[in-house]
């Protein structure tokens, strides 16, 4: 899959398409976002499992458990539910911090289809003292277009077997 | 404490005083009269499959190991050593022959017996009694219908008069269909900053929130009615529902539509033809009523003090309580093992959509509950008291169903139910002072014949 | 606990015992016999504007709602649901109609009236009496002169009676000016790992920290003279200032000298014209002696327990315990309406550069208080005493000021006031077991008739 | 104000000198670091309000408190502070960490001076095991001189209502 | 030492250098992380000190007490212990991500051969809700050669003089 | 207390209940009936050089400064100003001409005499005692062969009584060369999530792990027989190795074979011919058994309560508990003065690597201790035992040393006793209640006559 590295001209493409990435998220401009993405966007994180490195058996998790398994329609449905102004606890809104390092970027068999690497951290202030800081790597295929890379496939690997905060009302 | 426990709780006007969601005494009360004394859900047989199949659980705050025997029976353990007290697993699933300690080496076999020690001869000079140092068993465990229960206490009833009446309405998910349930997909485990009893309170009777805590999540996933609740808490339709409790401190939400149950599935269709095609023939297993009207429905079951299940949304979950003001929730997707492999994976992610780390709906009551268990913890807040007193005229019994039965999802009686039972679970000293409520059920036993 | 609390404090001699900054029941009964008793500052009138305006606050770990009613007065109420007590309120101001519980939907007017209540016919048959699930309200609420404050004691004395004395030295700011004073900007809100006693006591009294703890501070702001203290504490002249207290555990700390207030102005100039500009007005309010030698001055005012307000630096402060060793520390800019907008820029930008989060004043401040806290920890250091006993000589009645007075801002008196006030409130079981020092003030008064 | 991406040459060059920037800083190289700023410096940093989203009113809040509201003047004020010697706080060190993510920069409207978007995370060590971080997003203007890259104007927002350590006697 | 910026091709090669040796890091390749290394490779890292800044003697500390000081030799002794399959501690794997930031790179006296500084954090999540992180600052020196960027030598600055975590069994 | 104190340890089954590693009422009582009362390592006499020279470290979780003196001798005080409590000193170690608070300047002079005050003729009147506010110093400080101890109990037997006959095993370290021993590097410290004990527990008898939680290390480093213990716990040769105990509290562990200190060590040539060069310079000082048998034997010495070192591995470490739950760990390299400087290096570096933050053996143990802690908290697991049952039928007086000895390193002999002498302090009213078990030394000092 790895196709080798990129030439600089894309490899910094990619860096500033991940930071304003990052940065709209941050700011909940979930439309410009959205032109961000393919329309047939995969968008994945699934629950880890911390189980021996000798249990290679799956027969005891023949399915994985997804955090996000979404599509457009389902991505489509988080921003929606923000919208409807119903959501109350992201109101006031809890400042957040998408916080993107570590990115590395390959060509792979398919032209002008890039694979890049990338760690984020969220950071959340909620209210009065309490902070929330959650980190995971992310595996991502973005596709060259006219207008621009758009997000084909996130694979996101959280880094928590047990999640602490009460809530994920964001994108990773 | 007997006495000033009394003042704790009020049954009759649905009262309850603030500071048992913060006081540290009456959390370790709990931990010795709940959750050292109830059956405790450990794990699906699903989960423990082969013969040294085990999961990583918790009983209140003690960890527990709870492995397939060799003969297909199912032990539990304190995860921990009995030389020097480390933890024997650190894994949270899988499969082994033995636990092996990390710490000097000891070795116990699959049923808990200290099988192997290191330098016995030459160290231990052959002296050491292995049979007195197998790992430390729960006192009683037991499964019902796939579901492995455990307690601490000898002394405690045998879990099929635990659940008592409440076995009527396991059935109606355990039971429907032939091959039973499985769990699918692995736990979602999250960590809230919440007093445990404010999580089970909710899901065991508060059908009063749904319409305006989640009515952002239901704007954008409701496909059907389910009792006349709709968005802004405007209205609600109780004839088509009741709450149930009165069972041992179990309690249960229903809708009696037979398909409310995938109310929150943007695209029910395959649900639902699942489970027309499946109907008849959970009627011959539960007879009409259940089949009819319950079978599909949205239904909230819990599991006093600490399993909730819910058919038709799918999930099932369990809390551990971490302290005063933390738990731990641990949700599984539940489904019926005949169904077909589209649907399960379909019911898995809607699981994890709505009831996930993610989840449309588990996002909005985290932070509700949190407030609640922070506002319980001031000087003059913890002397503040809190209500269930909605619909204290309801609660009758029916011909057609056990229990205590008040109309519709919108009704505070199965809150009440569970803190009376909170109640008697703290000041009894023993489980012969706790009441049993199976009676009912014997009565009708009796009618029947 | 009164006779073990005694030997905590010894007055004449000066000294505490170093477990009252650390030890858990103490602040336990801190929180009831002091943050339960007395009277709290809640909010400036000017935060509350038009009716509907709100903030969010704390009285001692208690959170608090503070709201401007439509017939403009003030209300207080526990931030909290008589339901299922959530948080009512998640933001820290604003303005409402109503207060709507996130989690079921009750909503309150601004009276704290429960006003509606979603599906009450459905759900609560109209059985449920809204008339007694209002919003918890404060026992007292009062105001004086533009500061809004409240007790949870229904027994406790007016609020002119408690601040008694006192208000002769707040109208130093309070009433200099005709259109009186006004925050501007927002808290800048601050947690630090401190008792909040060892805050307090250092604002009441503690001039003696200035030029030391503060050396590097106050050699590139310092652009005039106050009273004396100099870098390095290689000098002070006590000549020109007073320490006060004996005021119902209020204190003040304050120069003569009608300018000093600006001392830590690198430009004061448009400072010092605003003073002399208005200084006969001044005088036409408060008389030749508070109107020459105080109005200007550097002063710190401290109302028991835990607001204290800094004429001159133009500070105000608040702290809200969150622990026997942590607190919140609010701070705004304070200043009179008349202020010209380019000297309230001013002050604002030197009130964030001195006592702000990055501050040059309180940066010096947090390391040593949490020192002070952390060494009352252990085993050993907590059986230690710490001393304030400095001028153990001073402390006489003045005529031209109320109040018990000893020379200089660098004097320990007013900190063994403090804590014996602290002692006092500690100890009594109610507000009658509390000494009142107004009778100085009720003299006074008579010689006047 | 955003004038589109700049080149790669001058996008690198600000990575580089923001990096240097959190290297000088974390040093407490305060010389060297007052040569990268223009002699008319803004340096700001506000107080964050929890206020719901519909609340657009200033009426409550017509001024903005400010935690920097820095020229030079004052800057040279904090660091003349440090080197007084007498900030006893900060002897022995607080080992601290600027540590710069999200890196965007923008062409203005102005010639040779650019926009560059950055998160900092500040990490310090202080006595034995306590440990402080903070989060902020930095706005910046950046003017090319014939001397190097030098800040004009930095906006940072801070992500906490309430900020958790005792001091800031650091610049972000 | 520093000869100045290299250009933006070497800067950009080290920084995706730095960003794949964190990610094999992370991943516990050591086999592919050991190519990336010099065999007379030096990794450093000192006990952090709290000292009051006048303190300049060395005659209470003349000598540095190391928490890595190791050469190919030891660094491999490191990899085999892991390789017994006997580091109970490690298994199950806490999952580890290696966060690099604040990359600089100069040109050193010798040809091809650059320095480079960087920030590093690691993010560990231990058994069910305990997390661990530490902070660091690292200066590395990597030689070009035929087979690409070898790590020469490293000297990391940890940011804690109390560690808080019970044990390193990772390389930073 | 005493009484259900009984029930907690059993020294003649070696159990020991758990909650002892979790209750905080009897982590408060450790703090005083041990940490404030026992002898505690301070400081090595090469940390402090020239006058002026401190140290910051801890005796229990209070703070202290141990200062080299004018005189040359050693004084150790409370870290904190006797005015308000601030910290005095923020670095770790360096070299004052006098201590100054930070907060208002008093100014300490070495000896802890409070040698000037600011403003102490303008605010003090020239009427503080200076005489009454020194710096608060240990009640007894000594030391012995270059290991400065103190206590905060003046009725504490002597030093040398404490130590009793576990001088005689800490020569072989401190005496062995005429120059002695010196610490080398700083202090390595780590944060443990552990319970105290279980750290000492497991270096003063615990070489049954080492085969076992150590085998992945073992298998990269060992480059000679460890008194035949082997990985993966399969084989020990205990003949030639002992574990001694009966020492008031203290325990050696020791191999016979005057070598096996550099067992860990890849290349232990150049340490080897340390050995043999210098081996009759030790047999000349210690004495043939000593000098052949036990110099240069890995060697395991615990002083109780929290002082352990190890010739051989060459490291030196002391414990500083921060909660029932957590302490805070500090080692050092420690070698002879005379070791040529190559050695020293290599030594230091093995040290680091082997047991440092990143060291290959420690970071085996760090997992196994703290999950025996957590495993003592649930509501049952606190009840539950843990166990040092290992050859109870151990322990006799040997002629060639004191103590009670029995065979080999893979031996809990030592354990039992800790937690013997554990009860006893835990037990004891003050130190008269505190049996001493000198007096085999006494009778042997007889027969030598
Ligand atoms: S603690 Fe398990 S073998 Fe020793
Ligand atoms: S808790 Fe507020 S409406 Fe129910
Ligand atoms: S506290 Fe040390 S001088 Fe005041
Ligand atoms: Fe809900
Ligand atoms: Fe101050
Ligand atoms: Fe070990």
């Amino acid at each position: 899959m790895n196709g080798g590295q990129v030439s600089n001209d894309i490899y910094l493409d990619l860096q500033r398409q991940l930071y304003l990435e990052a940065r709209l998220l941050s700011a909940e401009q979930y439309d410009d976002w959205l032109t961000l993405l393919c329309d047939d966007i995969q968008y994945e994180m699934e629950v880890p499992q911390r189980r021996f490195r000798e249990d290679k058996s799956q027969s005891r998790a023949p399915v994985q458990t997804p955090i996000f398994n979404d599509d457009m329609a389902s991505i489509l449905m988080r921003i929606n539910r923000f919208k409807t102004g119903f959501v109350w606890s992201e109101n006031p809104i809890n400042a957040i911090r998408h916080i993107v390092s570590n990115i590395e970027v390959f060509h792979t068999d398919i032209p002008e289809q890039y694979l890049a690497y990338s760690v984020i951290e969220v950071h959340r202030s909620r209210l009065d003292s309490e902070r929330k800081r959650l980190t995971a790597g992310r595996r991502d295929l973005w596709n060259k277009t006219e207008t621009g890379y758009k997000l084909l496939k996130r694979t996101a690997t959280l880094d928590d077997s047990v999640v602490l905060d009460s809530n994920i009302n964001y994108f990773f | 404490m007997k006495q000033n426990l009394d003042d704790l709780i009020d049954f009759k006007t649905g009262r309850q005083k603030r500071l048992i969601y913060s006081d540290p005494d009456i959390y370790q009360q709990e931990l010795k009269n709940i959750f050292a004394r109830c059956w405790l859900f450990l794990a699906h047989d699903c989960q423990l499959k082969e013969p040294g199949d085990f999961i990583r659980t918790f009983m209140g705050e003690d960890e527990v190991l709870v492995v397939r025997q060799q003969d297909n029976s199912v032990k539990a353990f304190l995860n921990t050593c009995t030389h020097r007290g480390n933890r024997l697993c650190k894994a949270d699933h899988g499969n082994s022959k033995t636990f092996v300690c990390n710490y000097h080496g000891w070795s116990f076999s699959l049923d808990g017996q200290l099988s192997s020690v290191p330098l016995e001869e030459a160290a231990y000079h052959n002296k050491l009694d292995k049979s007195k140092f197998g790992m430390t068993e729960v006192a009683q465990i037991a499964s019902y219908k796939g579901l492995i229960f455990a307690t601490f206490d000898k002394s405690a009833p045998s879990l099929e008069d635990y659940l008592g009446e409440m076995k009527w309405y396991l059935d109606i998910w355990l039971d429907a269909m032939p091959e039973g349930t499985e769990l699918i997909g692995t736990a979602m485990k999250v960590e809230l900053p919440v007093n445990w009893k404010l999580a089970v309170e909710n899901v065991s009777g508060d059908g009063y929130h749904l319409g305006w805590a989640h009515a952002g999540a239901m704007t954008v996933t409701t496909s059907m009615d389910l009792s006349g609740l709709s968005v802004g808490n405007s209205d609600v339709n109780n004839a088509e529902a009741v709450s149930v409790a009165g069972l041992n401190g179990h309690t249960v939400l229903a809708a009696l539509d037979g398909l409310s149950g995938y109310a929150f599935y943007p695209e029910p269709e395959i649900a639902v033809d699942y489970l027309q095609k499946n109907r008849p023939t959970v009627i011959d297993r539960l007879g009409d009523y259940r089949g009819e009207n319950m079978w599909g429905s949205q239904i909230n079951l819990t599991v006093f003090p600490n399993l909730q299940m819910l058919p038709g949304l799918n999930w099932f979950r369990i809390y551990h309580p971490k302290g005063p003001g933390k738990f731990e929730m641990w949700t599984w997707a539940m489904v019926d093992k005949e169904m077909p492999d589209e649907l399960k994976q379909k019911i898995l992610n809607n699981v994890s959509r709505t009831f996930g780390p993610a989840g449309l709906f588990d996002n909005d009551d985290g932070d509700n509950l949190q407030a609640a268990t922070e506002q319980s913890r001031g000087w003059v807040s913890r002397q503040m008291d809190v209500y269930t007193n909605m619909a204290l005229d309801g609660g009758h019994s029916r011909e057609e169903m056990p229990g205590v039965v008040s109309e519709g999802l919108v009704c505070e009686q199965n809150q009440r139910y569970v803190y009376r039972r909170w109640l008697e679970m703290m000041s009894a000293d023993n489980w012969s002072d706790v009441p049993s409520y199976n009676n009912l059920q014997e009565a009708r036993a009796t009618e029947a014949k």
